[in-house]
């Protein structure tokens, strides 16, 4: 072990100017703290002031994002604490997304809480911490990172689903959450084990690199072993290398897959779904709105940061070591069977529960696309020597790009959507059967159109923010010469045929039924037509400003499995440059809830 | 000199009994030791890979392991002791309110 | 065979040992007493893996502290409620499931074990010097606060969350009514799920008593 | 290396021989008339009523948990604090720990960090009054 010199006076430096680029989760998690001090030690008249207090530190996370989020210096991803974290345009768009979510689960959360009479001032607090560890995994360049970001992610939110003293549905959908959940953790970090065992190393570059070497190695191995088999007597080196490259392998490829399954567990893919309905059902409205936007975007921005930009060498998605089948089997089951249970459900949190769950499948069929073409871009990089700017390069990035677009307007939708529920339940009994929905744009028009608009978009109906998102998608994938991939596509077209159905049927007991004698009783208070209000608006304004929030993506995507660095900052440079001419103006801005409302 | 590889059959041999454990056993306590063993056994091998690699990557990891374990068995404890208070018994097949 | 290799299958036996004695115990408490005997068996595996410092962490705080706490917990939920086996097997869904998944899991064993066995794939770890701090709490420490200062300073955070739910979550009724003793508001008291309907006023609607846990407050009154 | 843990070895295997050979003794030489009144369990005269397990109350609970979290504080601080001339230094420790470079105190910041915020949440927990016995 050789060390450099202790550098501690740099170091102290370094990690506060780490820290400035780190700002936005840095505010994140330091309100986390701050709310929690000022609930245990604030003068009582004060308490009332914690929502405050958090809006007001998310809204100053928001502005320290948008300042990374339009400064060209991050285009080329700049990494801090030593590799250890990442910033980049990508990171930038999910650091903004997250605190806008946070924060608009923050504008109901208080409010329901007090309503159904289980309000605690840690509340606050919690999801501060939780948004915290999900803005980790969007910054994530280590395993490390990433296991703390989803524990830190997924403790709070055990504890906020479990929260709800009050009513026994909470805890028990908290006890099965958490045994799943650590269940996965633990399958997660023995496959990170193993990763790290076939390669040295926790960093995503040092894996990247111990990926490919060990593949490089299989194949000279594979000669060698022919030549052993062949009853060569083999000098003892060729046989040391064959082991070597053996051992490798056989390490490596049940990481990748432990890993995978545990990640496909927190998205909650198909054969890994069972918990979803449930903790969704028991969890607090808030939380479930939480759990199905944030908690979802941290999932899928790992399975982007570590599948598609780290394990997307050509080995690695190609039969027969590839796990990029695997995924698209998982994706076509989850589709499937996310938009069948959804049809089947009369309770409306069950079946926002079960078309999330296929929405993931939709985007798994992105990451596949994405991975498959950088497998291309790295093959035809390792045999031709290029430069890695290859068509399959450029594919890769727009399917990354539409697949970070798909969760964005996904996690907005399904925000507005889970809030409106919890809206619609100032009663003990929520309003979570379809019947009691009837005739609910008579009563309450406004939030009738939010909810209508937001179902629309997670529908994928052209106006709205959601069809562009699954067309992006979907041509991204059949860009892919694969032909199952292609018959994928079809079926996911088919699939979202499905998903109109249940989802139409609920708009349609909105506007056409004639509704229930007595007035459903809603929560007070103006946080949830806010978040609504604010999610429906952006679900239209981003279909709208389609064009440049796909080219924002674009940047946000370019280069996306390239190391951090200069030469990937010259290949975002000219994309920045036509991006700002095209449209002056950030169309995800107007993603920030107004504070204090 | 023990080798490395016998580390490895030793993690994946307490893994697969927590395994066993996390899906045989119905007892919610019994299915979080079985996690804590789970995660044991990913620390043997993450210490035994950084024997093998000579760097303390490994190490450190299973240190924070050591750490995110602990926290997330006091917040699952947590969340038997309420459901202790709400019912006398910890099975997790009883958890029957949220069925289809 | 040397005293190192002799002291690894026989702490490594034991760990298996009593890894299996563990999840086979009907009794809690006895199962959590093999689970301290695999954590310390595992930590004299650590030591044979150059882990010293690891070594130390795991007794103090794994046997330590952690089963302290599951000791605990398996105390307050009362031992023979949590003693007993299954007594409602699973469907045969889920059964399918458990058995699958556990097969699925031992085919990986399988496939890991081949890989590597049947080549004889046996190595000895990196070279080390003499006298390196490898596994020490220095080496360690050298990395975990140059390398590692931002995981080291979040995992305090995540540390702050297990707090907060460990009292959020385990929190008593009373413990509940006290966090809201400065509330005099009753529509506050209301909002934090404690009685008024105790003082005479009118409960405004909220959860029946049927949802509430039952445990009777200190005002005597019972979830409304 | 393995090779200084030795005494601890012999020490574990001279604790496990002799537990064992105590209770072997107990079992071979003590004398064993067993009656009726001599196999019940021993309560100040008055009959046993009920389990002797009684349930512990969730306080003890609410302790464990800090103590595990202060626990894993310490852990923290062993290595921090044999690190902590080198964590306080610019440049390479010289012969007998003198430092050559500058002094720093980032190492001190750092765990004033994390022990700020552990302290803060042992101060929350404080307030929430999780620790009161009464």
């Amino acid at each position: 072990m050789t060390h450099a010199p202790f550098v501690a006076d740099t170091m102290a430096s370094a990690t506060l100017q780490d820290l400035g680029h780190l700002a936005p989760m840095a505010i994140v998690g330091l309100w986390g703290l701050l709310l929690m001090a000022t609930d245990a030690f604030a003068a009582v008249g004060f308490r009332h002031f914690q929502r405050r207090i958090a809006l007001f530190g998310l809204a100053l996370a928001f502005v320290a994002g948008l300042t990374i989020y339009g400064n060209a210096d991050y285009d080329g991803g700049v990494e801090v604490f030593r590799g250890f974290l990442v910033v980049d345009p990508f990171s930038a768009i999910l650091d903004l997304v997250l605190v806008g979510l946070c924060a608009g689960t923050v504008l109901v959360a208080g409010d329901y809480a007090r309503t159904h009479r289980f309000e605690y001032g840690e509340q606050e607090s919690l999801l501060c911490i939780a948004t915290f560890g999900a803005m980790m995994v969007g910054h994530a360049h280590d395993l490390l990172a990433l296991f703390l970001g989803i524990e830190t992610m997924s403790i709070s939110v055990y504890v906020l689903v479990g929260a709800r003293w009050n009513a026994k549905p909470s805890a028990e959908a908290a006890l099965k959450y958490f045994l799943m959940g650590a269940f996965a953790s633990a399958i997660l970090l023995m496959g990170i084990a193993l990763l790290y065992g076939a390669t040295g190393a926790t960093a995503f570059e040092g894996i990247r690199g111990g990926v490919a070497e060990a593949f490089t190695r299989w194949l000279r191995i594979n000669d060698l072993a022919r030549a052993l088999d062949q009853g060569h007597t083999a000098s003892p080196a060729a046989s040391d290398l064959v082991i070597q490259g053996v051992a490798k392998a056989a390490l490596l490829i049940p990481g990748v897959l432990l890993v995978l399954g545990a990640l496909l567990f927190k998205v909650s893919a198909v054969p890994m779904h069972m918990w979803t309905p449930d903790a969704y059902e028991g969890a607090p409205t808030p939380v479930t709105a939480f759990m199905a936007s944030v908690v979802k975007v941290a999932g899928v921005a790992a399975l982007l940061r570590l599948f598609v930009a780290t394990f997307s060498t050509h080995r690695l998605v190609t039969a027969p070591y590839g796990w990029t089948t695997a995924v698209a089997l998982v994706a076509f089951l989850t589709m499937t069977v996310g938009n069948l249970a959804a049809v089947r459900q009369s309770n409306v949190k069950r079946l926002l529960a079960y078309s999330s769950i296929a929405h993931v499948g939709y985007l798994l069929l992105g990451v596949v696309a994405a991975a498959n073409f950088y497998g291309e871009a790295f093959a035809s990089d390792a045999t031709l020597g290029g430069d890695g700017l290859s068509w399959s390069r450029d594919a890769g990035d727009t399917a990354v790009a539409s697949v970070l677009l798909y969760i964005v307007v996904y996690a907005v939708a399904s925000l507005g959507a889970f809030v409106t529920v919890a809206w619609l339940s100032g009663n003990k009994h929520e309003a979570l059967e379809a019947y009691q929905w009837s005739g609910l744009a008579r009563r309450h028009p406004g939030m009738a159109l939010g909810m209508t608009v937001c179902l629309l978009s997670l529908m994928g109906l052209p106006p709205m923010a959601g069809f562009f998102g699954k067309l992006f998608l979907f041509r991204a994938v059949f860009e892919n010469s694969n032909p199952w991939l292609q018959f994928l596509v079809v079926w996911a077209l088919l699939n979202a045929v499905v998903g109109a159905y249940y989802y139409l049927r609920l708009v349609v007991a909105m506007y056409f039924h004639t509704p229930p004698k007595t007035a459903p009783v809603v929560l007070p208070g103006k946080g949830a037509p806010a978040v609504v209000a604010v999610t429906a608006g952006l679900s239209v304004a981003l279909g709208v400003l389609m064009q440049p929030t796909l080219d924002r993506a674009d940047l946000a995507a370019r280069a996306f499995n390239y190391p951090p660095g200069p030469s990937k900052a010259r290949r975002v440079d000219g994309l920045r440059a036509a991006w700002e001419a095209r449209d002056p103006t950030p169309p995800v801005a107007a993603e920030e809830p107004s504070p204090g409302t | 000199m023990v080798p490395i590889t016998h580390f490895l059959y030793l993690a994946i041999l307490l893994f697969l009994i927590g395994v066993g454990g996390v899906l045989l056993r119905r007892n919610a306590l019994f299915v979080l030791m079985s996690i804590e063993l789970m995660l044991n056994a990913a620390n043997v091998a993450l210490v035994a890979f950084s024997r093998l690699h000579g760097n303390h990557d490994g190490q450190v990891f299973a240190f924070f392991v050591i750490a995110v374990a602990a926290a997330e068995a006091a917040v699952g404890l947590a969340i038997i002791v309420a459901i202790f208070r709400s019912r006398d018994d910890v099975d997790i097949d009883d958890l029957g309110l949220l069925r289809d | 065979m040397t005293g190192a290799e002799l002291s690894f299958y026989l702490f490594g036996g034991l760990a298996v040992f009593s890894a299996l004695a563990m999840v086979t115990r009907k009794n809690a408490v006895v199962a959590a007493m093999w689970l301290i005997a695999t954590f310390l068996s595992v930590a004299a595996c650590y030591v044979l893996a150059q882990a010293t410092f690891l070594s130390a962490i795991q007794v103090i705080v794994y046997a330590g502290a952690v089963m302290v706490l599951f000791v605990f917990v398996i105390m307050v939920v009362d031992v023979d409620a949590t003693g007993r086996l299954t007594h409602r097997r699973p469907s045969r869904v889920g059964r399918l499931a458990y058995y699958g998944g556990f097969l699925l899991s031992a085919g990986f064993l399988a496939w890991v074990l081949v890989g590597t066995l049947a080549r004889q794939y046996v190595t000895f770890g990196a070279e080390l010097e003499p006298g390196s701090d490898f596994g020490t709490a220095r080496g360690l420490g050298r990395e975990i606060f140059t390398d590692y200062v931002f995981p080291f300073e979040a995992v305090s955070l995540l540390l702050v969350a297990a707090v907060i739910g460990a009292v959020v979550v385990a929190r008593s009724r009373k413990e509940r009514e006290h966090a809201a003793r400065h509330l005099a508001d009753p529509a506050a008291r209301h909002a934090a799920g404690l009685g008024t309907a105790a003082e005479g006023e009118i409960a405004p609607p909220g959860p029946s008593p049927a949802t509430d846990f039952g445990e009777p407050s200190a005002t005597g009154h019972r979830g409304i | 290396m393995a090779a200084s843990y030795l005494p601890a070895l012999v020490f574990l295997a001279f604790a496990a021989v002799m537990a064992t050979v105590l209770l072997l003794l107990t079992m071979v030489l003590g004398p064993k008339r067993r009656t009726p009144i001599k196999d019940e369990p021993f309560e100040c005269g008055s009959d046993p009523i009920g389990s002797p397990r009684v349930k512990f109350g969730v306080k003890f609970y609410q302790v464990a948990i800090l103590f595990l979290v202060f626990d894993i504080e310490v852990a923290f601080l062993y290595p921090w604090a044999s690190l902590f001339r080198e964590l306080s230094c610019t440049g390479p420790l010289g012969p007998g720990g003198v430092c050559t470079g500058a002094p720093t105190l980032f190492g001190l910041a750092e765990m004033l960090v994390f022990l700020g915020i552990l302290v803060l949440a042992l101060g929350y927990v404080l307030r929430k009054r999780a620790l009161d016995w009464a």
